[in-house]
Formats: structure tokens, sequence, C-alpha cells
């Protein structure tokens, strides 16, 4: 539908095209929004796997057939059941590591741990980001100046770079993983609510409440906050995967969480070495943490779509 | 407006051609052109063996240089190389007698004066040797006669032949005297062509990524490492274990090491290529907070060092994880090395014994500690599972070298697990006398220890080095100040081309090497 | 225009300069580089020579100071590891990155921009929906997973391409497409929300209305104006590639600046660190001064006022 | 007998939507002569600007167009291939937008812009299009028209801007123009200078006009004749004297109670308005499409479609079954509102 009216622009078809469609698209806004979150593909499957997903770190105790730190190197490396190989056995549907660990469990608890990395970094990097560009767009004129400033200056520090270098000092852990990722992409938050908070604030209700004589801090929480929060769900959304991977990239390197955490990221970096020989080693943990971040990907997409279909593409 | 983006895609495409063709193409390896190629993960800057001390140029040393003698890794001898013949002069002197045949890769001759100036260039501190350690024994050189030397001690060294064979190669004198003049005014030694006596010689070099030495066609007759074969040797610096292995199936490399067990056992039906696991100087060992230095005191406690000690399947992780030549060792010393006693306290792996001890000592429900450890995750990871199986939480930093050095300095780790190679000297000395002599590494600062220590290290007699050192041994492991796990064994994996045999000393010699 | 260009360089070098204290502070949070420096094993004694050697006892304000003003003269000090100048080990390995980014630009704009052109003039067509499911994988795999996959398939299994180094032009193909495939996404997006908004824009249709075929319309009329904000994300996107090819590069073995600083991290190479982390900054803003430019040279709107 | 220069029958646009068929515009028949001025009256959303896309075959995809007669000078442009479409736009006809400020390419010079449709139609070089261009640019009031070549448009103003646009649709010498609400967006003292040379050109060049606005205002001034549409269809047509003297539908009637006619409304007189909103054309509508804000309705308008009927006075039509009737007349002398 946004097609049609986009595609005869600002003629006068346009605008008898979608008043006409208001009309019949519009019974209720509940109704709506559950029509187009159900009529939307990506979301559903992203959405889907997703909570899969949490799913399986939440109940990672109950539903694991093991313990993840369970040693045995008398049964390590036994490959998952599709395999045809001797070695394997039910009592380890996905196989075991290089240390006999269940995979399976590995991978449940490992939800746990790839979870937590992302929406932590994410949450630091959105409140430093979103602090910084809300003020940036409300106020304008020299805290935007400084601002600017201070993204212009991050954005020309190398992410990766910085991250392993910070890590590699201070020695790694999932704290410092954390903490490191969300003090670096918090970029995107400030850039993308710094406009936002610009046009909202350019609006007539801010301005009545400018006059009304509201404090600032009311009109920032309770005026333009509500109505860039749509903005902040989709950039949150890449923000979670972007540091999901950053993580497994530093993991590779041998800079990630630390074992025997079993964080996705870790168990690829620990596999890496088995890519000729084993590749399911690898695979699975990779093809989890494609799912997981694809998955967050689609829903952060899907979420735009539904919330606001006039910022589509 | 058109016209002028035209042109400017006619340049993109014509630069991007050209740099495609003077790029050339990819270079043939391995027999068929005579040129061994290498690989490890290490960027090699300077080829020199004083002014790089990684254990590369210990390996080009070897080919490039010479020493003065050279040991038998069989028989342990010390053989004939530069030196015909040698002997002491006392405690603290050595005199050498010089081959008169020999010549230096740029054809100046080899005397008495390349010895003198060489160890008096390295041994003293001011030049910034990075071996300084492997030099600093050595007070001075005379020369004698034109073939005769005179080296002169600070004090009794009993290794001396030890470091002499493997870390002491000789340069042809005045080599350092025109080295770079850096910006702060020193002189940049490490960028000083290479030259030595050696087999081979260095032809070309970029700094991290290769080093190409080709065969030294007038390398002495009768040289104890014998006449090189293979024409070229190529150093490739691949940072990453898969790249090396996918190169050396596809046969871009013919000869790679330190290839893990798992990998290397299932490269072994390749039909390209030779896997072959051997020993090394290499021990893995846990230091204890013995004096109570990082914050915890739970190891200040012997019955916890002790439960510890039974908790870990030290027999398990050397043949699943490390390979068949590891051995699990209890001296804090490699067996091979000269006055290494194993027959001292053994901690068995037995849970149930670490239990009781830990229940004795007041933690029947374990405890929680931080452990450090720098090298091979997976190693590290077995002693953590193994630990969780009696109730104790070990929480893992892993970091790099350097930094955990430098905490292990300041005494603030629980339990660091680490290793020493001991610079592949064949001596005691060069592990135990470096961790129980009350220097910054030293755990527990017995004074006991280091009473034996200090009595073995300066004398020259075997027998009461022996005595002296088997007695310090058994103190460290009775008191469970260290956890001797076992030795490293290397994989060594090459092409089927290749005829090579790994060495106990983790220094491969490739101027032996064959083509089959 | 030369005003705001004049006003854009203050910035940059301002940038620059916070970068340098922000490196410089950074290194030194790991304590002693004289310990790193001495390497694996290390006695005291060559501690403390090493020390002396190098000049780590100064204060650090006095070192920085020292380090900048050289810095400006074009020296970036000396590398103790690799006993170079700092500068000249940098710019010599900074090409091999420059190709390796360029031909990672060049892979993910050849394959992006057709398909977000034509994803645009059909969308929701089987090709828009192909597209997007490539951007989605594009952004949903971890580049060394992908460039370890094509080495097995490429490199292993089928011998078609070489595994590592920077031998030839060959040796560039899997790294250029492992790096470039993750900047693929973005700059397919930004092409096909650009076109869409440009195709229904009044001047496509006065295009059409005059009658001009469709090549021209597409070519001359839309895509010169929805490539304009791809020209910046690709400068921005470049300055990216340089900094992340450090995976990439550590696979393939590419002896460029990306491998050149994670060694240098790994040994503690201080002024190594220092100078890359500050070239990598001083290019990545340079880029997007570029960019600027280059938005004014297709912009006439910015042009020409 | 003046030259036919386009003839449109039963012309049909329909457009898929989620919920159903839009039915744009339904049905429409016009035609233009040489020389001749066809303004298409309405208000927004009614179809008007719809029409004029689909005789230059501009409609957007989705758009079903459907047409009895589509012929320009005779021959069928209704169903050709785009290739030969292509040919026929911007040549033989070409159309004038509202947006001038967003209808040229700005990142192309007015002078790339103004000969590119040239040297697409004819064989003409470089310099032969650039002389066309002066010399149109200077039919159009520009001045120093050759320094204008090498200029962006946003160093133009809108009024300028629109002049080029006109320029640009008279570069191939084109038979018919169709300009859609050109002045909508210009001031207004520049309104009426471009509607003065839009008709002084048309007269000087000998093209047919259809001006498409929902100004009556300038209807008033140029029209030779006017359709008047309302939801999609053409509610009445007829020579410009006739609608103004005599508006028989009450929508006609409405939209001239809406403007001020000079001389004719007072000073201070209450001005008219239309009560009701236009329907929404998704799915089949019975009956009148006005009926919902028609003061006349009764239930024959509800029953079924109204035809649109000839009317006695020669070339009118009018699509209603009540504006001949006595109430009719009685509600045209009152007013609607």
């Amino acid at each position: 539908m946004t097609d049609v009216t986009k595609s005869s622009g600002a003629s006068q078809g346009g605008s008898i095209l979608s008043s006409g469609l208001d009309d019949i698209l519009e019974p209720s806004p509940g109704s709506l929004m559950r029509k187009r979150i159900f009529g939307h593909t990506g979301l559903v499957i992203g959405g889907g796997v997703l909570l899969i997903i949490l799913l399986m770190a939440i109940l990672a105790p109950v539903i694991s057939p093991g313990d993840p730190y369970d040693q045995d190197l008398s049964r390590k490396l036994i490959p998952p059941v599709w395999h045809e190989s001797a070695k394997v056995t039910w009592d380890h549907p996905l196989g075991t590591d290089l240390l006999g660990r269940d995979y399976m469990t590995r991978i449940f608890y490992g939800a746990r741990i790839s979870l937590l990395i992302g929406f932590a970094a994410m949450m630091i990097s959105g409140l430093i980001g979103t602090t910084l560009g809300v003020l940036a767009g409300y106020f304008g004129g020299k805290v935007d100046m400084v601002v600017n400033f201070i993204i212009t200056t991050r954005l020309s520090l190398p992410v990766v770079l910085v991250a392993l270098a910070v890590v590699s000092l201070i020695g790694s852990s999932l704290t410092v993983v954390i903490w490191v990722l969300g003090l670096l992409i918090w970029d995107r938050f400030a850039v993308v609510m710094r406009s936002a908070t610009q046009q909202v604030r350019g609006l007539d209700f801010v301005a009545a409440a400018q006059s009304l004589g509201c404090s600032t801090r009311h009109i920032i929480l309770s005026e333009i906050m509500p109505n860039v929060a749509n903005h902040l769900i989709v950039i949150a959304t890449i923000e979670m995967a972007h540091a999901i991977l950053l993580e497994a990239a530093l993991s590779f390197l041998g800079l990630g969480v630390q074992p025997p955490d079993p964080s996705w990221g870790l168990m690829i970096a620990e596999a890496k070495g088995m890519l000729f020989f084993d590749a399911w080693l690898i695979t699975i943990p990779g093809v989890a943490l494609f799912a997981l971040v694809l998955s967050i990907n689609l829903l952060g997409d899907g979420m735009r779509d539904v919330t606001a279909p006039e910022n589509r593409n | 407006m058109k016209t002028k983006l035209h042109r400017l895609a006619t340049v993109a495409v014509t630069a991007g051609l050209a740099v495609g063709l003077t790029w050339g193409a990819p270079v043939e390896a391995g027999k068929a052109d005579d040129t061994l190629n290498w690989s490890t993960n290490r960027e090699i800057a300077v080829v020199d063996p004083y002014y790089n001390n990684t254990r590369e140029l210990v390996i080009m040393g070897h080919m490039g240089w010479d020493g003065l003698v050279l040991r038998d890794l069989d028989s342990g001898e010390i053989k004939p190389l530069l030196a015909t013949s040698w002997a002491w002069a006392g405690d603290t002197a050595i005199e050498l007698e010089l081959r008169d045949d020999v010549v230096f890769h740029d054809g100046s001759a080899f005397d008495a004066d390349d010895v003198v100036y060489t160890l008096n260039h390295v041994s003293n501190k001011d030049n910034g040797v990075l071996t300084f350690r492997n030099v600093s024994w050595i007070k001075n050189a005379e020369k004698l006669a034109s073939h005769k030397v005179r080296i002169n001690l600070h004090k009794p060294f009993p290794p001396a032949f030890a470091y002499l064979s493997n870390a002491v190669f000789i340069l042809p004198s005045g080599h350092y005297d025109n080295a770079p003049i850096l910006a702060e005014g020193k002189p940049d030694y490490g960028a000083v062509k290479p030259v030595g006596t050696g087999p081979y010689k260095v032809t070309d070099v970029k700094a991290g990524e290769y080093v190409l030495m080709e065969k030294n066609e007038n390398y002495f007759s009768g040289s104890t490492k014998g006449k090189p074969q293979i024409g070229k040797m190529r150093f490739r610096t691949l940072t990453e274990m898969n790249t090396q292995i996918a190169e050396l199936m596809t046969g871009g490399l013919d000869w790679i090491w330190d290839v893990p067990k798992d990998q290397a056992e299932r490269m072994e039906s390749a039909p390209t290529v030779t896997i072959e696991n051997a020993k090394t100087f290499r021990v893995s060992y846990m230091a204890f907070d013995v004096d109570g230095d990082s914050g915890t005191d739970v190891f200040t406690n012997k019955k916890v060092r002790q439960a510890v000690s039974h908790a870990i399947n030290r027999e398990s992780i050397a043949k699943n994880l490390v390979g068949p030549a590891s051995e699990v060792i209890h001296s804090a010393c490699h067996p091979d090395q000269f006055g290494c006693d194993q027959n001292v306290t053994k901690y068995d792996y037995d849970p149930a014994k670490a239990k009781s001890l830990l229940a004795e000592a007041g933690y029947p429900d374990g405890f929680e500690f931080d452990i450090y450890a720098y090298r091979q995750r997976e190693f590290t990871e077995a002693v953590i599972g193994d630990l969780a199986k009696v109730g104790v939480k070990a929480n893992l930093h892993f970091m790099q070298y350097r930094a955990l050095r430098d905490i292990v300095r300041r005494g603030e780790t629980p339990i660091n697990h680490m290793t020493w190679g001991s610079y592949s000297i064949p001596d005691v000395s060069a592990i135990v006398s470096h961790f129980f002599t009350h220097g910054p590494e030293d755990p527990a600062k017995d004074p006991k220890t280091k009473e034996l220590l200090d009595v073995a290290d300066n004398s020259v007699e075997p027998d009461t080095r022996k005595l002296y050192y088997t007695q310090a041994f058994e103190r460290i492991a009775s008191e469970a100040y260290w956890l001797p796990m076992f030795t490293y064994a290397k994989y060594y994996a090459f092409s089927k081309d290749l005829n090579f045999k790994a060495t106990s000393d983790e220094i491969p010699r490739f101027y032996t090497a064959t083509w089959n | 225009m030369i005003h705001f260009a004049l006003k854009r360089l203050g910035v940059a070098v301002l940038v620059a300069l916070t970068v340098s204290i922000l490196s410089f502070s950074m290194v030194y949070l790991s304590g002693d580089p004289a310990l790193a420096l001495a390497g694996e094993g290390a006695s005291e004694q060559d501690i403390e020579n090493v020390r002396r050697v190098y000049g780590f006892e100064r204060p650090i304000v006095v070192q920085y100071g020292d380090w900048l003003v050289r810095a400006l003269q074009g020296n970036l000090g000396h590398s103790n590891y690799l006993k170079a100048d700092v500068a000249s080990v940098v710019f010599e390995r900074l090409p091999t990155t420059m190709l390796l980014g360029a031909c990672a630009l060049a892979f993910a704009l050849i394959l992006s921009i057709p398909l977000g052109v034509v994803a645009a003039i059909r969308p929701n067509s089987m090709i828009d929906r192909f597209a997007l499911t490539v951007a989605m994988i594009g952004q949903a795999m971890p580049s060394f997973w992908f460039a370890l996959t094509l080495m097995l398939w490429f490199g292993l299994n089928w011998r078609l391409l070489p595994i590592s180094g920077t031998a030839s032009w060959q040796h560039f193909v899997m790294p250029s497409i492992a790096l470039g495939y993750y900047v693929t996404p973005a700059v397919m997006r930004l092409t096909r929300a650009g076109m869409l908004e440009v195709l229904s824009s009044d001047y496509i249709r006065t295009a059409r209305a005059k009658g001009l075929r469709p090549m021209t319309v597409l070519f001359k009329h839309a895509l010169r104006n929805a490539i304009i904000p791809v020209v910046s994300l690709s400068a921005v996107q470049f300055g990216f590639m340089l900094g992340g090819s450090i995976v990439i590069e550590t696979i393939f073995a590419i002896n460029g600046l990306g491998f050149l600083v994670w060694e240098s991290i790994l040994r503690a190479d201080v002024p190594m660190m220092q100078a890359i982390v500050l070239v990598l900054s001083i290019i990545y803003i340079l880029l997007t001064f570029l960019a600027d430019l280059l938005n004014g040279f297709l912009d006439p709107r910015i042009r020409v006022s | 007998m003046t030259e036919r220069i386009l003839e449109v029958e039963n012309l049909t646009i329909d457009i898929p939507v989620p919920s159903g068929i839009l039915h744009a515009v339904q049905d429409i028949s016009i035609h233009v002569d040489r020389g001749e001025t066809l303004c298409i009256v309405g208000e927004s959303g009614c179809g008007k600007s719809l029409t004029s896309l689909a005789i230059m075959d501009l409609l957007p995809k989705k758009a079903i167009r459907q047409a009895a007669r589509l012929e320009l000078a005779d021959e069928s442009i209704f169903g050709i291939s785009e290739r030969r479409m292509s040919d026929i736009r911007g040549n033989r006809m070409s159309m004038i937008f509202q947006e001038p400020m967003t209808s040229l390419n700005p990142a192309y010079t007015i002078g790339d812009q103004l000969t590119e449709a040239l040297r697409r139609h004819r064989k003409v070089s470089r310099g032969e299009a650039k002389d066309r261009a002066v010399f149109l640019l200077e039919k159009v009031g520009i001045t120093a028209a050759a320094s204008r070549l090498g200029q962006y448009p946003h160093q133009l103003s809108g009024g300028l801007r629109q002049r080029v646009m006109i320029a640009m649709a008279l570069m191939c010498g084109p038979d018919l123009i169709i300009a859609d609400e050109p002045t909508t967006a210009l001031d207004v003292t520049i309104q009426a200078q471009i509607l003065h040379l839009l008709a002084e050109l048309q007269r000087e060049f000998n093209m047919g006009l259809i001006l498409i606005t929902h100004d009556l205002g300038v209807v008033a001034r140029i029209a030779d004749r006017i359709a008047v549409m309302y939801a999609g269809q053409i509610v009445e047509t007829g020579s410009a004297a006739q609608i103004f003297t005599e508006p028989l539908h009450p929508y006609t009637r409405g939209l001239l109670d809406c403007i001020p006619i000079p001389g004719k409304t007072q000073r201070g007189a209450h001005l008219g308005a239309i009560p009701g909103i236009v329907p929404s054309l998704v799915g089949q509508m019975p009956g009148c499409h006005f009926a919902s804000r028609c003061p006349l309705v009764d239930d024959h308008c509800l029953a079924g479609a109204v035809p649109l009927f000839d009317h006695r006075d020669t070339n009118r039509s009018i699509r209603c079954l009540r504006a001949d009737n006595e109430d009719t007349q009685k509600i045209s002398q009152e007013g609607v509102a």
C-alpha cells in the first residue's frame, strides 16, 4: 500500500488514494497494529526465532542434558548424532567439544551469555548515545557542537582496534567486554537520536509545552522521548546485533569472554582450529550466532516497518 | 560532466589493471624449486640472534651463524664447531683454539678478532642486547693468538658450554660499527645486515613478512653441522593456524609446528603430510601464592596446595590434550635437563584425597579463587574442570603473556598456570634457579630452597650440584610451592617430500633437512 | 564553501589531537612497555636495561609532548620491536591495506549498487527479496567465519585461489570478498532507499515526460542523484574497513596495517600502536572530508553556493 | 474545420489497493483541437491529474488504464509500445507539472535539461539545440538566456523555473501541451504572468492546451472549453461561456459560488462552500457520486449509475438526473449554501 501512495508521489492521485485507504484501514489502532505485525513475515520469523533463543537461555538449566562445565577428556569430540561415527551417542545429541563437554548444554548456556553481552552492551551504549543525542538535538547551539565533536571523535576511532587494545591491556572478562563494547558503539544512537529530537523539537506540542512553562526535564522525558522511541527500538536491535558480532570477533582473536563460560563467539573461537577437520564444531555455534543476529535484525527491521511505515527503507 | 566521470573511470580501470599485472604470478613452492617454506605465527623484523629474542631467531641463528661449539643432541656431548678444542683455565676462564679455514658470508676470514669483538660487544650491558641473560655470565674475551681466545667469566658458571652452543653466535669483527643511528642518537644495532659463517646466508628480509635464506656454497667442510642440502629456505609469518594448515595441505608450505593435537591427529591421514610429536624443554606448571600476597590466603595453607595437586588429572591432560610425547613431571624441571631428579614427593590424581585434605584444611565445601594463564587456554580449562569436581571454583583470567608476567611479578595471582621453556638450556639452573632464588617470580621466597640452590648454582662439581638440586626439588615438591604439571610436546607437520627429524630441544635443524 | 571547508578542517585537527591524546594514554593503561619489549622470560636486568635504553622512565606527559612535537615533524618514533622507523613501517604497510580496502569496497559496490538499483526498480519483487536476503545474511554472519569458510572451499577443497599472502592479485580475491561482504548491506539498503526516493521524485517524472529512454532516465537522472549519499557512506565504510581489516588480514596473512596493529597490540609496541591509531583516525577524518568535497562535486546545490 | 489534436474516449483508471479496486477515473471522454484550450477543473483528488498522466502514459505501474479511444492527431496512442510512446512524449505532446521547485533535476544544468529532449527526438547538433534553448528561454521571458544555460535549478526562483519548464515543454514544438496546475505553487503575482505567458505561447505556436486546475478564476480567463470533474467522473462539460453563464450541475454551481468573480461578486458578500466530503472510490458505488453532498438528491439519484447526458446546447454534456428540472433552476438562483 505504501508503494501506491509513494509512486504516485505528490500528485492528486496520491492524496485521493491515501485518504481513501485511511478510511478503510484505520478502524482501530490496535487491530491495525496486530494486522501489521502478523502480516510482516520478517517480523514474525525474527520474533519467533528470538523467542526460541530466549527460551533456550531462560530454561537452560531445565532443558539441558548436562552441566556446561562438566568435562571428561575421555569422551571429547564426539560428533553430533547425524554424523556417521561409532562414537555418536544420544547422550550428546550435538556431540561434545574439545574437553568432552556436552555441546548442546553449552549452546543453551551460551545463549545466556551472548544475549547478556548484546543486551548489556546495547543498554550502556543506548544510555550514552541517547543522552548525548537528545541533549544535542534539544538544546542545539553549543551543546550540539560539543556533542557533534564527541561523536566525530568517536567515529574516527577504529572500533575493533580500540576494543582489542583496551581489552588486551585491562585483561578480558565478561564485564570488561560488555563495558568496552558499550562505551564504543553508542555513536549510532547519538546520531539518530539527535536528528530525531531535532525533528520532534520543532513540532507544535513541544512548543506548546514550552509555552506552558513545563520544565526541560519534563519536556524531554514526557514529550520528546515517547516520540523518538520508535527510532530507539530500531537502533537498539541493530546495536545489540552489532555487539554480539563484535564480541565474537574479539573472541576469535582470543580477547573475548573468558572460558569456561560458553558464549557462542567463544565456542566458535575455541573450535576454529577444527574447521578443516570437524566443521560441525564451528558450524553449530556459528549457525546459532547467525540465527540470533539475523532474528534480531529481522525484528528490528520489522519493528521499523510496523511502527513507522513512512520511514521504511 | 559525463566526460569527466568517464575519464575518471578509465583512469581507475587502467590503474587497476596495471596493479594487477605488475603484481605477478604466485610463487611456486616446495621441492620443485628447491625451497623449503616454513612458517610460524611470529613476525620477524630483525634478523639478528642478539637483538631478537624469539625462538625463530634461535632457529635461524643455527642456520645463518655458528657458535664456538655444538652440543650433540643424542649424547649431550659438546662437539667442536668454530672452536677445535677448549679447556677450562680455572673456574672462571675458558681457553679455545679456533678453526682457521672458515670465511664469513661477506668473504672475510674468521679469526680470534671476530670472537673477541662479538663476545665483548654482546656482554656489554650498554649495547642493549635483548638476549642478555644468555651472555651475562661472560665478563670479556681476550685474543691469545690469531686463532686462540680466552673467555673470562664473572663467576663460576657450570652450564657455560650449554649456552655457548645454543645462544652465542659469532659475528664478524666490527659488525655493529656502522649501525644506523636513530633519531634519539642511539645506534640501531638490529638494523645491520646479517652476516655469519653458518650453512645458510640471509638473502632477503621483508620485516614482518618473510626471511629468505640461501645455501652457503662455501660452508666449511668438516663442520659438525654437515653440508647444507636444500637450496633455499623461506620463512613466512602466518599467525592463523588454520591458514598454516591450509597452506601445508595445498603445498604452499613444507613445514609447520605447534599444531594442536586434535588437528595433528586428523592430518595424519592426509597423504601428503607427515606428523611428528616431539619433546620440548617447555614444562607446564602451576605456582601457588604461598605467601598470600594476592589477597587470598587459602594457598598459604599447605594442605590446600596439596589438595589442589591431587585434584588435577595431569595424566589425562598430557595424554588427551598435549600429545604422546608429553609426560607428567613431579619436579620443577624438565627430565632432560642436567640435574633433574623426578624422584620426589608425588601427587597422584586422587579427588577423594583432595576432598579430605580440603576438609582438613577447613574448606569442606570448597572455595572460589582466580586462576591466571596465558598459553593454551584449553589446558587451563581442563584444570578448572578438574577443580570443579572437588568443589573448588576457579575463575579464569586469560591474558597476554606480558600483562600476566607483570601481575605475577607483583605477586597478585592466587594461582598462575604458566610455562617455561628454559631457553632450551639443558641444565636445571635455567628453570629452578630462575624461580626459587627470591626473584620477583618466586612464589614462596623460601630461604631454605634458596640456600640449596645457591650451593648448586655456584659449584662446577656435577655431583655436588646434583645433590643439592635434588634436595631443592624435594623441598619444593613436599611443600607444594609449585605443581609441576607436564612437559610440552610439540606436533610438527611437514610435507612428505621433506626428510626432517624433529629434535627434543625445540630447535629444528633445517640445515640437516633434505628432499626425499 | 571555502569557509565551510576551513571550519571543517579546524574541527578535524581538533579531533585528531583528541584522538592522539586518547590513544597515547590508552597505551599506558597496561603498565610497563619495557617488560613487554624485553620479551618472554626476560630477567630483571634485561627489563631494566631496556627501560633505561629506551627512556620509558620519563613522565608520561613529557613523553607525550615529545612524541607530539616529533609527530608534527613527521617523525612518529621508533619501533623498539621492529627496529625501524614507525612512519616508514606504517607507510610501507598502508598501501597493502588500502589496496585491500579498495578491492573490498569495489566488490561491495559492484555487488550492492546494481542489487539496490534493481530492488528499487522492482520493489517487493523476487529480486528485491533476494537483495534483502543478501543484506540480512551479510549483516548477521561473523566475518571471520565467512572468511574461513571461503578459505575452506575456494582454497582447500577446490583449490581455485591461493590461501594466504599478497603475492598476486588472486591473493586479494578472498580477503576482499570477506571484508567487502560486510559492507554490502549498508550500501545496498542506502542505494535502494535512495533510488526509491529519487524514482518517485518529480524530476524523474519530468524526465520521462520528455520522452527520454528508460536507461537515460535511470542512469542519468535517477542514479546520479541517488548515488550522492552512497559516496559519503562508501568513504565512511572505507575508513571502517581499514580499521576493521584486523581479522581478515590475520586470517589471510596479509601484511598490512591491520595485521601490524594486531601484532603491535600483542607485543605492546607502544610507538607503533600510537602511530597506527593516529594514522587510521586521520585517514578516516580525511576520508569524510574528501566525501564532503566529492558530494559537492556531485551535488551542484552544495558546489555552487 | 479545425484540426483535432487529442481524442480521448471512455478513459478509465483502476488502481488495485489492499481493500479492493480503487476506481480513480471513470469513463472520461475529452478532446482538444489545435489552438484550443481545454480546462479540466475539479477539487483535489478528483482524478484530473491522473487523467493527464494517463494521456502521457505516465501512470504509476499499478494503475490499470483502459480507453475506447486515445488518439493524438488521429493516430492511436493507446496500447502502443513504451518505445513508441517515448518517441511521442516530449516531442509531439509535452507536459508541465505543478511543482517547478522539484520538477527539475538538481544535478544538471538548465541547458542540459532543456536540450536533452530535443537531442533525443531530433537529429540536431549540440549547438543547434543550444540555440533553440536560448530562443525559447527568451520567448518565455527570461533575460540573459544564454548565461542561464549553465546555471543549476537551485539558482533560479520558482517563477523562473516554471518558465524554464514551459520552455522545456516547447523544445520540440509539440502539438499538445498538458499543464497540470502550473501555477499553484507560485506566488499570486507570478501566477498571472505565467498563465498569460501560456496563453500567449499557445496562440503563437498554435498548439492544443490542456490546463488542469482547481482555480476557476484561472479558467475564466483562458479556457475555450471546460470539463468539470468530480470523484473520478466528468460531471459537466461545455464551452467556457456556457459553463460560466449557465452552470447546470449542482457541483459546478457549488464551485462557482466558491470563487469571487471580478465584477460579479460584491465586496463583502458571502462566499459559498460545498458541505460534506468526497466519497471513497474503492469498490462499486451505486448512484450519483455527488449524491452525498447534493442538495437536490432524491431516490433516483441513488438507484443506479448516472450517465453523461448530452445537453440540448451543442457540445455540452452533464451528468445529473435533476439538472434540467425546476428545482435545479431554483437552487441555481438561490445558491447552494
